[in-house]
């Protein structure tokens, strides 16, 4: 009875249901959840598995409101997904307090698993670091030498902009130039009008949701792409493809750490998530979907829930499932292979869905923040 | 008599219709003075200049021997010229003892003490129920200013202006929209606080000039037509073409 | 910065100038003639995007019909949303309004946000519009010139209907006085209801000229509509001619904020406001109150 | 002599509920919902007191509450110390704003200052001390006077109680002052107030500075409750939210913002685990709002009880 | 004469909000006449106007407009009765120039006056017909109310207070407008705290007093009741 606080193993997905990232995970990654929770058969070490969730409408501190009442009065044990870097940075600093175990997906931000790290934190799918690795570093190996900013003016597109920068010039490329826009611009053509006038051959977009959308798509307006340039999305996911079109997303690289449509694993999951939510999983749907597997895999190696354990069973044991293979470092990031896409023709595309072109696989080594590099407490410098 | 208030060329211009020209006036310390002529011929408008709700486009105002062309309009208040409106102006939400205290607390400095507390007003009540009483209006002191008529709103508009205690007096038809009972009482009412005191008056009811008033000033088309007492100036044949007609001779 | 490449920047901020000039203008038909600040006409703009959209989808209508059908139901609809809601706050204090259309606004976004999340869905210029005028200096989208044209004879229609015309004259009149306006034998809630219609109408045309340009979402407007309040601000509230004319003037500005400070681009439009406040309260068109 | 009565015994039943509250309910729900009453106070001070409607009190939440998460994070301030800048960083905010919104009335100034916050909100995302959307995390809370270990959730509360009471208490002062009589007046009729001598702009800037110091109070004690400081505060859609608190529980009365603001906080929680789109049902209680109990729940209770009186 | 009234009025009731104003008034107008109605201040007398020209909403009993029952209709109906008011604080419209606001009521009835006529009767209107109706002075925009009226071929004139603020010269002039708009035939309710004025050219005084009719005096009875009429306005 002891190993099993309330007797059961509770979970929760925290995050944006009806705001602006709602594409991003949602309500779908409800789903991907529940689908986790039934491969176990609704148990672990025989408890139940109960799963609740809430939208916290992007605001931190409604965020930890309810992450607090979990935690304190309903018995929650684990809570993931936590989108948006200023609700996961909350809730993570509150779950080391409480001593709970807390798995952010959708979160860009690098710091949740540098300054920020905690033991009980884990950090899935991507960050700022191993999206501008993949994009900033293979692209200039497949060719791509000269670069080109869009960069949002703030804090999460400037560490964008900085890390994907370093990777172009460590790998040989060259950076002409930057132009730092605002967040929520609606019209991008005077930006992409410098761009074009750089000659860069790579434009990267250092920015997110509507701001990438609406890049691209003026992009294709201005023929950036038909001019010769290639345009590289530095956040961006399958949702967003399938809601700008291919007729305008085309040509788009991108790094993502999923596709549905990448092995039969993927393939058997991603057909299990479109019945339900009739739409495919993008990486953080899939993310928060192994990131559940993983805790319950975890709290069944333990033979408990208790946090401790559970964390470092976490740590300890190899992640291979439908969202990807590899093993959690000592900060708390989970580590494995990123892909670098690009988005399909019109005419290349066969079935609904089917959007990417895999242009280079990054192995899980060169993915993620290594130790030497870490400013997280926990990692011990060698 | 010295002069109190006095105005070189003034003059107002309104997109290219010049509402007043070049006017020099002239008020004596403690008369009562009053501005009249036909409709449309500036009187409104000298006294928005000399309260400074309007700028003027050219002249000087000197009050009291010193040059206010360019204060503000409640800096001019404070130096004790105060007017009333031609539209009435109350506070309708406030009680009318109300409206009379927030005067008589302006008088008194005003206050930006916003850890006092209110009760601190309530000095004021005696002094603002006698200038009730003296406009007749003592019974309305708990009604709210927004409910009573247009002539009780007038009167209760000249109590507030009289909690100033103002030097000047400015007076912009305080009689319109009044009942003869209340003409009489304001006019009576007019006289006693015009002892020690300057007031300028705009006013179309020749009874009441001809009874207030020391001087008169007759405007037309923003020029100054005749100036001096009532007699002299009711048998100014110019006056009576432009302004008095023929059935006031 | 070449001369070219300054005639390329200013003609994109003409265009999206336009923007700011046609919502500008709606809003300030609204708040002259109801005393209203529409703040859900930033939502309306994206249900004049959206319905755009599903005459696409649902009928196979082209952007041509939409031009013409989108304004007549968003107008529609706004005839009914003052029917039923704004109807009930007239002659009440306008801030009552201002607040009831914020609730229309988070109602109305936050249901096309339920429904279609918030990534937006493409909506694509027609045959006719599409592809791009290489001007030697520059290649400018062709749709951005159709946006300057049909904007700017949209904004000029408008204005002489209301500043010249005699049922002008009954909605300036009901403005300041619906009371006494209706005593003269004039039907002033009708009159109401159809310019909330007309000033949404604007809005949806608008949505309509702007769906091909940004993608299709729910929160295209709610961005937008505080520069554009903004934007009225500057121009004078209730003044036509300053919506129109400082909408366009913002546009211009703003595009070259984006290229000479790109970081200040977001906010040159505020800036310019607080200068105005203070050299110039009543605004740049506005009549002094 | 009655209702005076009646009134004190309702203040003191108020203050005993306070003092138990976190010992029914869960204590940082109570003083989110603490927080969110002093916020709307000091709104309605502006709008209720002084007609003015501002939509851009955030940005006086958000900066105090960044100067107090900043002072106390970075610089290892005291608690009252990051509670006093952040009062000062809001008042000052509030001089700049209110200088440009107070030449206008009405609406304007409502547009004005959402358009002012806004720009703010810009400002804070792009300079670097706030962290952009990260916000600032970790916030140490402290401890009060020195010895009150602020971590302690019951510690915590009652600090807060005790300095959201006293805002309350200098909110209630301000209404009923001769400085609160003037503002009645001058929301009457400016230019009769001007006339009789009065520096109108001073009276409405000082009003709007008070309002924003005293937002700021609430916004900085909200960094030190959840430990934060995020670009949330600063949004406008936050300003939004202290209106609909404000008009919920009563414009113009003392009581009524406390009890929306309670409202509103209790209903976010609700919906954030409910499934419902949460901004289409706080639209809805908007538009329900303004169009059926325009007097708040509270104010509605008073005009009830009038005409209960009356007839 | 017809001796049908133009305006019947019986037990007229009125309220702002709580506040009940008239309490049951009644009298009849009929075609060509001129009435004034008279009474000291906040008797009612503005109330009643507007409550016959449904700007008061909140209204009880009868009003008949050549023989239609008005106590239902809206306003803009009412006035398409052929009915013209010219209000208390003279109501031009600042948004308006002095040209649009006299063009602006629509016509209620056939052979209004034409704008020529109007600037004829009226030449100061023309001279300023561009700028903005309320920069005109006070006595122009009484002016303007008027006029506004006469181009609607409204027969039936309520005219509060015309006198008000005007300078004699224009008091008598505007006198002599309505004595010639009488002898045109139009119908006229004038309230009036100018006694002087009204009785120029009234054919009957209306007593006001707490929204009731206290007495009705005739004109030709002037001279013999003189004593109680001034007893009523407290002269
Ligand atoms: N808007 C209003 N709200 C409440 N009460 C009002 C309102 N307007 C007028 N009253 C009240 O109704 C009564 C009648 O007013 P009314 O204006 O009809 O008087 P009147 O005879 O025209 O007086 P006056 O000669 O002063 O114009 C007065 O007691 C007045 O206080
Ligand atoms: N703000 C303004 N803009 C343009 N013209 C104005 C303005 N104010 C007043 N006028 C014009 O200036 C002239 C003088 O107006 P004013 O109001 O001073 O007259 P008045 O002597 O007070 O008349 P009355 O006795 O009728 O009130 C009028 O013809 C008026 O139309
Ligand atoms: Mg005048
Ligand atoms: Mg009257």
């Amino acid at each position: 009875q002891d190993k099993f606080s309330g007797g059961q193993v509770k979970i929760g997905i925290l995050n944006d249901q009806s705001g602006p990232y709602a594409d991003y995970g949602g309500k779908s990654s409800v789903e991907a959840a529940k689908i986790a929770i039934e491969e176990f058969g609704g148990k672990v070490a025989g408890k139940p598995i109960v799963l609740v969730d809430a939208d916290h409408q992007n605001k931190p501190d409604v965020a930890s409101n309810i992450a607090r009442q979990w935690y304190d009065a309903d018995g929650v044990d684990m809570i993931a997904e936590l989108t948006t870097s200023s609700v996961a940075l909350a809730v993570q600093s509150l779950s080391k307090e409480k001593n709970k175990i807390d798995m952010v997906v959708g979160a860009a931000t690098s710091a949740l698993t540098n300054d920020a790290c905690t033991a009980t934190g884990f950090h899935w799918a991507f960050d700022t670091y191993s999206l501008a690795r993949g994009t900033g570093g293979a692209l200039v190996k497949a060719g791509g030498n000269s670069w080109f900013f869009l960069t949002a003016d703030y804090a999460f597109g400037h560490q964008l902009e900085k890390d994907t920068s370093n990777f172009v010039t460590e790998a040989g490329g060259k950076v002409l130039g930057a132009v730092r826009h605002p967040l929520n611009t609606a019209d991008f053509s005077s930006f992409l009008l410098q761009a074009q006038a750089s000659k860069a051959q790579v434009v990267g977009l250092a920015n997110a949701g509507t701001d990438t959308t609406n890049a691209v798509k003026q992009a294709a307006d201005f023929g950036i792409v038909k001019g010769g340039q290639k345009l590289a999305g530095l956040l961006f996911t399958l949702s967003e493809v399938h809601a700008l079109g291919l007729e305008k997303a085309q040509g788009l690289v991108l790094t993502e750490a999923y596709y549905w449509d990448r092995d039969d694993k993927s393939r058997e999951f991603a057909k299990k998530f479109m019945e339900r939510t009739k739409r495919a999983p993008n990486m953080i749907q899939a993310g928060t979907y192994s990131a559940v597997r993983s805790y319950l895999k975890a709290v069944e190696a333990a033979g408990t829930d208790a946090t401790d354990a559970v964390a470092a069973k976490l740590r300890e044991l190899p992640v291979d499932d439908a969202f990807s293979k590899g093993k959690v470092a000592a900060d708390g990031s989970f580590v494995h292979d990123m892909y670098l896409f690009e988005v399909k023709k019109p005419s290349e595309s066969k079935a609904p869905w089917d959007y990417y072109k895999l242009l280079q696989t990054i192995p899980a080594a060169e993915s993620f923040t290594p130790a030497a590099k870490s400013t997280c407490p926990l990692v011990k410098k060698s | 008599m010295s002069i109190l208030l006095e105005t070189k060329g003034l003059t107002k211009e309104f997109r290219g219709f010049v509402a007043v020209r070049s006017v020099d006036l002239a008020v004596e310390r403690g008369a009562i003075h009053a501005l009249i002529g036909p409709n449309g011929a500036g009187k409104t408008t000298v006294f928005n200049l000399l309260t400074k709700f309007l700028k003027p486009t050219a002249g000087r105002i000197l009050y009291d021997g010193r040059d206010v062309t360019s204060l503000a309009p409640a800096s001019i208040a404070r130096l004790g010229v105060v007017r009333s409106f031609q539209i009435s102006a109350t506070f309708p939400q406030l009680t009318a003892l109300e409206n009379v205290r927030i005067a008589l607390a302006a008088k008194a400095g005003g206050s930006f003490a916003f850890w006092r507390s209110d009760k601190t007003l309530e000095r004021h009540n005696a002094r603002a129920l006698s200038l009730l009483e003296d406009v007749n209006l003592a019974e309305f002191a708990d009604t709210r200013a927004g409910e009573l008529s247009y002539g009780r709103k007038r009167a209760l508009e000249i109590a507030t202006t009289l909690a100033l205690e103002p030097d000047l007096l400015l007076l912009d038809e305080p009689m319109a929209g009044m009942a003869h009972e209340e003409i009489g009482r304001i006019a009576a009412l007019i006289k006693r606080i015009a002892v020690g005191r300057t007031v300028l008056m705009v006013e179309h009811n020749l009874g009441v000039v001809a009874d207030l008033c020391d001087k008169i000033t007759v405007l037309r088309s923003g020029e100054i037509l005749a100036e001096g007492d009532y007699a002299t100036v009711s048998k100014d044949p110019r006056v009576i073409e432009a302004y008095m007609g023929t059935g006031h001779a | 910065m070449s001369y070219q490449a300054l005639m390329a920047q200013l003609a994109i901020g003409v265009s999206n100038g336009a923007f700011y000039a046609m919502l500008s203008l709606g809003l300030a038909v609204i708040f002259g003639m109801l005393n209203v600040v529409n703040f859900a006409h930033g939502a309306v703009f994206m249900l004049g995007a959206f319905v755009a959209l599903f005459l696409k989808l649902q009928l196979g209508l082209g952007y041509y019909a939409s031009l013409i059908l989108v304004p007549i139901i968003v107008g529609a609809f706004g005839v009914l949303a003052d029917l039923a809601l704004l109807k009930r706050l007239r002659g009440l204090d306008p801030l009552y309004g201002l607040l009831l259309t914020f609730g229309m606004t988070l109602v109305l976004e936050g249901i096309f946000r339920y429904f279609y999340g918030s990534a937006g869905v493409p909506y694509s210029a027609p045959e006719g519009l599409v592809g791009a005028v290489d001007l030697g200096f520059m290649i400018m989208p062709l749709y951005r010139f159709w946006v300057i044209v049909a904007s700017a004879v949209v904004c000029f229609g408008t204005w002489y209907a209301i500043e010249r015309t005699r049922l002008g004259a009954y909605l300036r009149a009901a403005t300041e006085n619906a009371t006494l306006t209706q005593s003269f034998g004039i039907n002033v809630p009708v009159l109401l209801t159809l310019t909330y219609g007309l000033g949404v109408a604007l809005a949806g045309f608008a949505g309509v000229l702007a769906a091909p340009i940004y993608s299709v979402n729910p929160l295209m407007g709610s961005n937008l509509i505080i520069v554009v309040f903004a934007v009225v601000v500057i121009g004078g509230m209730g003044s036509i001619l300053g919506a129109i004319v400082s909408g366009f003037a913002l546009g211009i500005l703003e595009g070259f904020t984006k290229v000479f400070y790109p970081e200040a681009s977001n906010i040159v439009v505020f800036v310019v406001m607080a200068i105005v406040l203070l050299v110039k309260p009543a605004g740049l068109f506005g009549r002094a109150t | 002599m009655t209702s005076k009565r009646s009134e004190l015994l309702l203040v003191i039943a108020g203050l005993v509920l306070l003092l138990v509250l976190p010992h029914i309910l869960y204590p940082v729900f109570v003083m989110k919902a603490l927080i969110a009453g002093l916020f709307a106070c000091a709104f309605n001070l502006m709008l209720g007191y002084g007609g003015l409607l501002s939509f851009g009190h955030a940005a006086f939440f958000g900066t105090a509450a960044y100067a107090m998460a900043h002072s106390t994070k970075l610089w290892g301030w005291p608690f009252e110390a990051g509670l006093l800048l952040g009062v000062a960083a809001a008042a000052a905010v509030g001089v700049v704003m209110g200088v440009l919104a107070i030449r206008r009335q009405g609406i304007y100034f409502a547009m004005i200052t959402l358009a002012l916050s806004q720009m703010l909100y810009f400002l804070y995302l792009q300079t670097p001390f706030t962290h952009g959307e990260d916000g600032i995390q970790s916030v140490p809370r402290g401890k009060a006077l020195g010895f009150i270990d602020l971590s302690n959730g019951l510690n915590m509360y009652y600090t807060l109680l005790v300095v959201v009471l006293a805002g309350f208490w200098l909110i209630w002062r301000t209404v009923h002052s001769p400085f609160g009589q003037v503002l009645k007046a001058i929301r009457d009729n400016e230019p009769r107030a001007t006339s009789l001598g009065y520096n109108v702009d001073r009276y409405k800037l000082l009003a709007f500075i008070l309002s924003a110091a005293l937002a700021g109070l609430a916004g900085a004690l909200n960094a030190t409750v959840f430990q934060l400081a995020s670009l949330n505060d600063v949004t406008w859609q936050h300003s939004g939210e202290v209106i609909l608190m404000t008009l919920l529980g009563g414009v113009g009365t003392i009581l009524g913002p406390v009890i929306g603001g309670a409202l509103v906080v209790t209903l976010q929680n609700y919906l954030a685990a409910s499934g419902l789109p949460v901004d289409v049902v706080i639209g809805l209680f908007f538009i329900a709002c303004v169009l059926l109990f325009r007097r708040g729940l509270v104010g509605e209770v008073i005009a009830w009880n009038e005409r209960r009186k009356g007839s | 004469m017809s001796t049908e009234p133009v305006l019947q009025i019986r037990d007229l009731e009125a309220w702002y909000g709580e506040s009940h104003v008239l309490h049951g008034m009644e009298f009849d107008v009929r075609a060509g006449e001129v009435v004034a109605l008279i009474g000291r201040n906040g008797a009612g007398k503005t109330t009643t106007l507007r409550a016959i020209t449904g700007i008061v909403k909140k209204r009880a009993g009868s009003v008949k407009i050549d023989g239609t029952e008005a106590i239902k209709l809206r306003s803009d109906k009412i006035a398409k009765l052929g009915l013209g008011y010219v209000p208390e604080e003279r109501g031009i419209f600042a948004t308006l120039s002095v040209r649009e606001n006299l063009l602006l009521p629509p016509a209620v009835k056939p052979n209004g006056m034409t704008e020529a006529q109007i600037y004829e009767l009226f030449p100061r209107l023309q001279e300023r017909a561009r700028s903005q109706g309320t920069k005109l002075s006070g006595g122009e925009q009484q002016m303007l109310a008027i006029a506004r009226v006469l181009r609607t071929g409204a027969r039936l004139l309520l005219l509060d207070e015309p006198s008000e603020g005007l300078a004699p010269v224009i008091v008598q002039h505007i006198g002599r407008i309505i004595c010639s708009l009488r002898d045109q035939g139009f119908t006229i309710v004038l309230v009036e705290q100018n006694f002087r004025f009204a009785a120029t050219c009234a054919d009957r005084f209306v007593v006001v007093e707490h929204g009731k009719v206290v007495d009705q005096v005739a004109s030709a009875d002037m001279d013999a009741k003189s004593g109680e009429l001034a007893a009523y306005l407290g002269v």
